[in-house]
């Protein structure tokens, strides 16, 4: 490991639970990885699979009924879970910050779309005025929109999902943080702009040494993007891979399944293949392997809970059959 | 964007004119051939007597005791034409109305409203006739009363053919099931519900309806309709009897007479009707009580309207307030000058339910107005215990002290009389007039004698306005000229129009002469009043001067009058109080206490509160009203808290029974 | 490009094969105040259906050697009076009873009506737009921009006492007197005030009713629907009113709940229904008469108000929870 | 932004019309009336004080009963018909009946009936001349009243109640803000805890029972109980005292002083604030739950914002919008006064001027104050609007 030193963040045994009326849901339930600075992270998985609530984690933005029970998340060496809110909330918007689903729902409605860049500024680094302002143009610039001084003025809702999405980018980097979590930037885009952003993303990502966490349900993202991939399923970690190796020869038959289901350029095929089944209720989840219902490879073993096993190098997987 | 509104409008109106369409009666009469005739407008709300009389020989009463009626078998064949001609299958049998009478145990009434009364007090309140006890024109002769005999109820029942349990029946299975209509105040929502019992405890159904009393007594709804079988409510009893509209033949109320006269029965009893329409044409009291028993008498054989009882009313006042006096006949403010506050206290509340509408006697007459009035005027006689007293008139001016003279007079064509109508005309042919014997007669020709009433007021000398400037022939002149001016917006002009003259004498006395017929029961009580002539307006103008149609509209008139009264207006606060000051110029001298406020408050409940809490004084009848508060006064009365006033009222509940159906 | 999912449920959702509406009750079942109050409701609705065979006494029976008795005291018979007797000495308990038959169904009938008139017309105007809208949108502002109370006096003052010359058929009338245990005469005055209560409480329905519809008309599967051929009505009964049902029912509950309360504001101001059908407005109005000498008595009639009231405000609290989709669980 | 408002113009002209219509229609349509009041102090008379038709005549006259009911609503509102136009122009125009015409109805069954039908004297532009008339409410002027200060103006009777109006819903609203906003706020942010529970249960119990239980049990306890058992107590209503009044332990307080009107205002104002905090607190917290769900929330939660910014800069900004809606009312409530409450408490205000006018027939000062309402109520809708564009960038008027 090369970058030993350059480590951002550790998560460990991180298991983020829902106190609900009908019971205790899992939806993050051991989580670990290690992210260093510079590096892209992806994390896939179905909706329900506890990506979001993972990031969220990670902020310790998760609300009630939801709370991390255990775990630690070590960032830049100290534990976030152990820090107090007030300091937590230093470390959010400025070291680490955050890109959200949808653009357009994810900015206040009331505020024109420069104050909101403006107080990110203002918070974490005290700028006011006009400081505050050409900060705000350079933003802007950054992110590739034109004419920043007008887009100040505006609302959220004068703009387009593409537009917003920049802004938001532009909001997450105002601080230059540590680190980036992008919760599905793009899904609520169309693909041209999906594209754009991606870019944008890419470009922003060489400019300024940030490492990123890329959640998304989108393979094509994920393989354009990240270095090294996570596949959660029902709240657990079942495949770790760097980015190539997992599309070049994907372990868990879960990671088989969503591969199989991404459309291929040229293909005309008029359903995609879908895994059968659906994700499983996290109250009370199955024993043992929790892809086991779905998985058309499974065996007696599947009943018992399959450790992860780290089959190659820099490789994990949670599934009997490379054990 | 128009057009839409309009549509909008229009869809709204057909919205209100459905339920209007409803409220007007579901169903239209059948379309028959019906003769339309243009009425000559009476011009008097008096019925049309001599196009719409009923014929008597019709519609008399048709039954009387021991005689069954049957027309309940067959009341087609006894119908006579017109409207409210089919007797009542069960209440024109006068047994049934009896036994009505027989079952219904009225100290119980009583005792469900006044349950704090003694026996003897409610015995007090009892009333056998349309007379309250100890009033003058009570017949105590020839009147039969109904005590509570629920067995001679039943009996008279069975008799008549109503027999069966629990609910009795007769023989064709019709039920006797009457329905009660009342107002929905709850006094008589109280009694009612306690009268609903003892007459099912005589097989009698009664099914009560309470409502409004806006529709109650509406001009054109509930009681003026006659939409009743058993239906109560309450005359306010005065010293003259009179009653003539009550239970006059050619007063029931019937479409043929556009619902005219009050007797909402449809009693007919000739005897009855002669004589009370007698009584009401003469002024000798002793020929007068005659001709009230008489009518009496028929009244309660007849049973057609069931006398209750009198009401209570209550006042309450703050214990330091000496020589308070609550009196069924008079407003209690019309002693004020002699309160005294025991305690060294300079100020009375005074608690009101309304506030007046305006300070000018002559056009309103609402009791609040009434009871500030009193404070700020001197009045001509009070009407104390069903009489009358002399207060600011020497005595009273009446025929046996010579005040006043009723003489004979010949009247001929053309000389201006008085008719029946109410109306001062010219004798003509077809005049109907009461001649000086007391017969009712249509002038054809010749000379005719009639009575003409002559009266002379002499007031106290020494009546002086606030501002010490004595009253004088011209203030009476003034009140004449104003008070007799159709602009003036007064409320009624009959006694004016009957003045065929007057003539000032001096400051204190004047003499007014009427028309031939014209007989006021009550002419002895003063005629006239005055206003101050001499008062100058903010504008400048001579209050003399302004026309009466501007006098309503004054302040100087209707917000702050110059008083010859005890007290004078300092200030008037719209919605809360007015304070009044005392008049050092008072003729009975300045009153004892300086000060008296009257406090405006709506609400019962909250004057109740107000006046335990020690902000209020005094509350009258006007507020506590006849209901539930009474007892509330009489315990706190009884509790030293306040001194506490309950009197019989001149109020009076009674059922009416209605004879006839529509 | 990517991968099929139910994209458009929560995170947490677990898995859909339940109905929605199964949800709905489940997340109710749960809400234990709200099931709570639910029970509670049913068994009023219970005990005022049962009222005749409940009631010790009779109705309107007065007994005046046992006036303003307090609660659970003796009468000179022997006979114990649950929750007292009023100035009648009539049974307040037995009262109560039919009381809250009439206040109860009240309540709901004529929020059931208003409802309706608002559903309907909320819909229309929503769905068709145009002039049926102006029509309904200018009509609600109308009656919204006089006081309810006014109205309500008014239109109250017309009609009571009138009762008998609206063409209400005599089987409604005998219906009415059967499912509030009243006299058929007293059931007339009780359909009116219904009537006159839903006539002026339709308005907050319709209005959001009418947003509902114009929401939902432009809701994607509408127009998929229309393409299909559907005609106009099917649209209506099959798409649009399911869809609105879940506000409805949230709005029903707060219907309830104010028709409660203005049938005891009626009675205060000495309309609506009248003694002797009681109902918990007016007994609260006579009871207050005599709160001076009596303070116990008015709060024997608003206890049922206050209880009933909460119980349908709490449980379409606990509805609205159950019914908001983006409750978690 | 011009065309929005004279759009809101007309048509707040038409409902403003045809509501003032419709309450005048349904005023007049009220049983009882002037001619009922005549009628029935009829009753009984003893003769001197008989009506007569001419009598009844100028009843109807002085209230314009003569009228028929579109004329009498066009001069009630803008004055007209007050005689022949330009003074000589349909002269005998009829306009209303003076006298009304009688038709006796002779059926083949021999039963008679008299009914009023026609019109036996017409009431002609002419014959109108000299009626004072109003310039119109639309020229601002509502007439005299007719019964509640009689023949005074009703402007008069308005502004003598106004201040106390005011003052009552001005402090109630304001605190009810005041306080149910921070609850509703609380209640949402801590949803579910002891202290939204609380507020909830009393939320509920104040929309749960009507006003003058409130009003009456307030008076019970404060005034009457109080006072019997020694203790300092408020009074039970009015605005001022009559007279100077002794309170236990705290001495004599000056009828009129501050002190006096202070003590005064406290059980009515916490009567009607209590109501309103009580639906006002669930509208917010509901509105403040639905916010605080919203992304942006999160949004501002993840750019570091304080936790207390986040709740009062960028959820509650949001929230109170819909809150808005209510407060367009505001204003008409300002006016309008609270009828129950003002009349439980005696407080000398509009509504209870309403209802006494209501009760008396007082038709100018109902329909004055129904007008103002309905125009106050459309002016806060038409500010509400404007208000949604300044708050909400989102909303623009089109």
């Amino acid at each position: 490991m090369a970058n030993v030193n350059r480590e951002i963040l550790r998560v460990e045994g991180l298991k983020t639970h829902f106190f609900t009326d009908e019971g205790v849901v899992q939806a993050v339930d051991g989580v670990d990885f290690v992210l260093h600075r510079g590096e892209t992270l992806g994390i896939v998985g179905e909706s329900g699979s506890g990506k979001s609530v993972t990031s969220l984690s990670l902020l310790r933005l998760v609300s009630r009924p939801g709370r991390i029970v255990e775990g630690q998340l070590l960032f830049d060496g100290v534990d976030l879970t152990s820090i107090s809110e007030e300091q937590m909330r230093a470390i959010r918007g400025d070291r680490i910050s955050m890109i959200f689903q949808q653009p357009t729902t994810a900015l206040n409605p009331v505020f024109r779309v420069g104050d909101q860049i403006i107080e990110t500024l203002t918070i974490h680094q005290g700028l006011q005025g006009n400081e505050a302002q050409q900060r705000c143009r350079e933003l802007l610039t950054m992110v590739g929109l034109p004419d920043p001084e007008r887009r100040m003025r505006q609302y959220p809702h004068e703009l387009s999902g593409g537009q917003c999405q920049r802004i938001m980018i532009a909001m997450a980097l105002a601080c230059n943080p540590e680190l980036l979590i992008a919760d599905e930037p793009t899904t609520a885009l169309d693909v041209t702009i999906q594209a754009q952003i991606l870019d944008l993303m890419r470009a922003l990502r060489e400019k300024i040494d940030t490492a990123i966490i890329l959640i998304t349900h989108d393979m094509g993202v994920v393989a354009e993007m990240a270095d090294n991939v996570i596949v959660m399923y029902a709240g657990q970690v079942v495949e770790y891979a760097e980015v190539k190796q997992l599309f070049a020869n994907p372990l868990h038959p879960y990671t088989i399944g969503l591969l199989n289901s991404m459309p291929v350029l040229g293909d005309v095929r008029d359903e995609l293949a879908v895994i059968p089944g659906t994700v499983p209720s996290l109250i009370n989840p199955p024993v043992g392997c929790r892809f086991a219902a779905r998985c058309d490879r499974r065996f007696e073993r599947c009943t018992e809970t399959p450790p992860m096993v780290e089959p190659e190098q820099g490789r994990r997987v949670r599934c009997w059959l490379y054990r | 964007m128009g057009l839409l509104s309009r549509r909008a409008a229009a869809f709204a109106l057909l919205a209100l004119i459905l339920p209007i369409l409803a409220a007007c009666g579901g169903t239209p009469p059948a379309a028959e051939p019906v003769v339309r005739e243009t009425v000559v407008v009476v011009q008097t709300a008096e019925p049309i007597v001599v196009t719409a009389t009923p014929d008597p020989d019709q519609v008399v009463e048709p039954t009387t005791e021991g005689e069954p009626a049957d027309e309940a078998d067959e009341p087609a064949a006894a119908a006579p034409s017109g409207a409210f001609s089919t007797p009542h299958p069960i209440l024109s049998d006068v047994r049934v109305r009896h036994a009505i009478a027989y079952c219904s145990n009225r100290p119980e009434l009583i005792e469900s409203v006044y349950p704090f009364l003694s026996d003897e007090q409610k015995e007090e309140l009892l009333m056998d006739t349309f007379l309250p006890q100890g009033h003058w024109a009570l017949a105590t002769e020839n009147i039969t009363t109904y005590p509570f005999d629920l067995e001679r109820g039943q009996e008279l029942l069975e008799e008549a053919g109503w027999t069966g349990e629990p609910v009795r029946s007769n023989e064709d299975g019709d039920v006797l099931a009457l329905n009660f209509t009342t107002t929905n105040a709850q006094f008589r929502q109280t009694w009612g519900a306690v009268f609903i019992q003892q007459m099912a405890a005589c097989g009698i159904q009664v099914i009560p309806t309470y409502a409004p009393g806006s529709w109650w007594f509406g001009s054109t709804t509930g009681l003026a309709r006659r939409e009743f079988e058993l239906g109560a409510f309450a005359w306010v009893g005065q010293t003259d009897p009179a009653g003539r509209t009550l239970y006059a033949c050619n007063q029931i109320p019937l479409p043929e007479n556009n619902w005219e006269g009050q007797n909402y029965m449809g009693w007919c009893n000739e005897r009855a009707s002669i004589a009370i329409t007698a009584a009401n044409n003469t002024l000798d009291r002793d020929e007068r009580i005659r001709q009230y028993a008489i009518v009496q008498e028929e009244f309660t054989r007849d049973m057609v309207s069931l006398p209750l009882f009198n009401r209570l009313e209550a006042y309450a006042a703050s214990n330091n307030l000496v020589n308070f006096r609550a009196d069924p006949t008079e407003y209690y403010t019309a002693n004020a000058f002699e309160w005294e506050l025991s305690d060294g206290g300079d100020t009375v509340v005074i608690g009101l339910t309304q506030e007046p509408a305006t300070l000018w006697t002559l056009i309103e007459s609402a009791a609040v107005q009434r009871v500030v009035s009193f404070l700020l005027g001197v009045p001509a006689t009070t009407s104390y215990t069903y009489d009358f007293q002399p207060f600011g008139l020497t005595q009273l001016s009446t025929i046996e002290n010579g005040a006043a003279v009723n003489e004979e007079v010949e009247v001929s064509e053309g000389d201006t009389v008085w008719n029946t109508d109410g109306e001062a005309v010219e004798l003509a042919p077809g005049v109907e007039v009461v001649t000086a014997d007391g017969e009712t007669v249509v002038y054809e020709s010749g000379t005719l004698t009639m009575m003409q009433l002559s009266v002379t007021d002499t007031w106290v000398e020494g009546l002086t306005w606030e501002d010490g400037e004595p009253v004088k022939q011209a203030d009476f002149e003034l009140a004449y000229k104003i008070d007799c001016d159709p602009d003036s917006g007064a409320v009624t002009l009959a006694v004016c129009r009957s003045m065929a003259d007057v003539e000032f004498h001096d400051d204190v006395s004047y003499t007014v002469t009427f028309y031939p017929g014209v007989q006021w029961p009550t002419y002895f009580s003063g005629l006239l009043t005055f206003y101050p002539s001499h008062l100058v307006l903010s504008d400048g103008r001579n209050l003399a001067d302004v026309p009466a149609s501007e006098w309503s509209s004054l302040p100087e008139v209707v917000e702050s009058p110059l008083s010859s009264g005890p007290y004078t207006i300092e200030s008037w606060d719209k919605g809360q109080r007015m304070t009044l000051r005392a008049n050092p110029n008072y003729f009975q001298g300045e009153p004892a206490v300086s000060t008296i406020i009257v406090q405006f408050v709506a609400d019962t409940n909250q004057a109740v509160a107000q006046l335990l809490t020690g902000e209020i004084d005094v509350l009258g009848s006007e507020t506590l009203g006849a209901g539930t508060e009474v007892e509330m006064v009489i315990e706190a009365g009884e509790a030293g808290t306040i001194q506490a006033f309950v009197v019989p009222s001149s109020t009076w509940e009674h059922v009416d029974m209605n004879l006839y159906r529509r | 490009m990517s991968v099929p999912s139910s994209a458009a449920m929560p995170e947490l959702k677990p898995a859909r094969s339940e109905g929605q509406w199964a949800i709905v009750f489940r997340r109710l079942r749960r809400h234990r105040v709200a099931m709570f109050c639910f029970v509670v409701l049913i068994g009023m609705l219970t005990i005022s259906a049962l009222a005749p065979l409940i009631a010790p006494f009779e109705r309107d029976e007065p007994n005046l050697r046992a006036r303003f008795l307090t609660p659970m005291s003796v009468d000179n018979d022997g006979n114990l009076r649950l929750l007292g007797t009023d100035h009648l000495g009539r049974d307040y308990f037995t009262r109560l009873l039919y009381a809250s038959r009439v206040s109860l169904g009240t309540a709901f009938f004529a929020t059931f009506l208003a409802s309706a008139i608002g559903i309907t017309l909320g819909i229309l105007a929503g769905f068709f737009g145009g002039w049926v809208d102006v029509i309904v949108s200018r009509t609600l502002e109308v009656i919204a921009s006089i006081p309810t109370l006014v109205l309500l006096l008014i239109v109250v003052t017309v009609f009571v006492g009138r009762e008998e010359d609206i063409p209400i058929p005599r089987f409604v009338t005998s219906i009415f007197a059967g499912f509030f245990a009243v006299q058929t005469r007293e059931a007339n005055i009780v359909l009116l005030v219904n009537i006159v209560l839903a006539l002026f409480g339709w308005t907050v329905t319709a209005r959001l009713m009418r947003g509902m519809a114009m929401s939902v008309r432009e809701h994607i599967y509408i127009e998929a629907a229309r393409a299909l051929g559907a005609s106009n009505f099917r649209i209506l009964v099959r798409h649009v009113f399911p869809n609105s049902l879940p506000p409805m029912i949230v709005d029903f509950t707060l219907g309830v709940n104010a028709i409660l309360l203005a049938e005891s504001a009626l009675s205060f101001l000495g309309f609506g229904i009248q003694d002797p059908t009681p109902t918990w407005g007016n007994m609260l109005n006579n009871a207050q008469n005599y709160m001076f000498q009596h303070p116990w008595m008015p709060l024997i009639p608003a206890m049922p108000i206050l209880i009933a009231s909460l119980a349908v405000n709490y449980f379409g609290d606990g509805l609205r929870d159950a019914l908001d989709p983006r409750q978690r669980g | 932004m011009t065309t929005f408002l004279i759009r809101r113009f007309v048509q707040m002209f038409f409902v403003t019309v045809v509501a003032a219509f419709l309450s005048f229609i349904l005023l007049y349509l009220a049983p009882g009336g002037p001619i009922d009041e005549l009628r029935g102090a009829q009753r009984q008379n003893d003769g001197m004080s008989r009506v007569d038709q001419t009598d009844v005549q100028r009843v109807r006259e002085r209230f314009e009963l003569d009228f028929y009911l579109p004329f009498r609503f066009s001069r009630w509102l803008i004055g007209w018909p007050s005689g022949p136009i330009f003074g000589a122009i349909g002269a005998d125009w009829q306009v209303g009946c003076s006298i009304p015409g009688q038709v006796r109805l002779v059926y083949p069954d021999g039963r008679v009936e008299i009914i009023e039908e026609g019109c036996e004297v017409p009431l002609t532009l002419a014959s109108i001349e000299d009626r004072r008339v109003s310039n119109g409410v639309f020229f601002g002027d509502f007439g005299l009243s007719q019964t509640i200060l009689r023949d005074r103006p009703v402007m008069t009777l308005i502004m003598s109640r106004l201040p106390y109006t005011l003052s009552l819903m001005g402090t109630s609203i304001l605190l009810s803000i005041l306080i149910a906003v921070p609850i509703g706020i609380y209640s949402a942010v801590r949803q579910y805890s002891r202290f939204d529970y609380t507020m909830t249960t009393i939320a509920f119990i104040g929309s749960s029972l009507p006003s003058f239980v409130f009003g009456i049990f307030a008076i019970l306890i404060f005034s009457i109980l109080a006072q019997r058992a020694g203790l300092p107590y408020l009074p039970s209503g009015n605005a001022s005292g009559a007279r100077d009044w002794v309170m236990p332990y705290f001495g004599r307080i000056e009828a009129g002083s501050l002190v006096d009107r202070g003590l005064r205002f406290i059980m009515p104002v916490g009567v009607l604030t209590f109501i309103n905090i009580a639906g006002w607190s669930r509208f917010i917290r509901a509105s403040m739950l639905e916010v605080l769900q919203q992304d942006y929330v999160r949004t501002a939660r993840a750019k570091g914002v304080k936790e207390r910014m986040v709740i009062i800069k960028h959820a509650l900004r949001n929230a109170l919008i819909p809150f808005i809606t209510l407060l367009a009312g505001v204003l008409a409530a300002l006016f309008g006064g609270a009828l129950i409450t003002e009349a439980v408490f005696n407080w000398p205000g509009l509504g209870r001027l309403f209802i006494d006018a209501l009760g008396r027939h007082d038709y100018n000062v109902v329909m004055a104050l129904l007008f103002v309402n309905v125009v106050l109520l459309m002016i806060g809708i038409l500010i509400a609007d404007i208000l949604y564009t300044i708050v909400d960038p989102r909303i623009r008027l089109s």
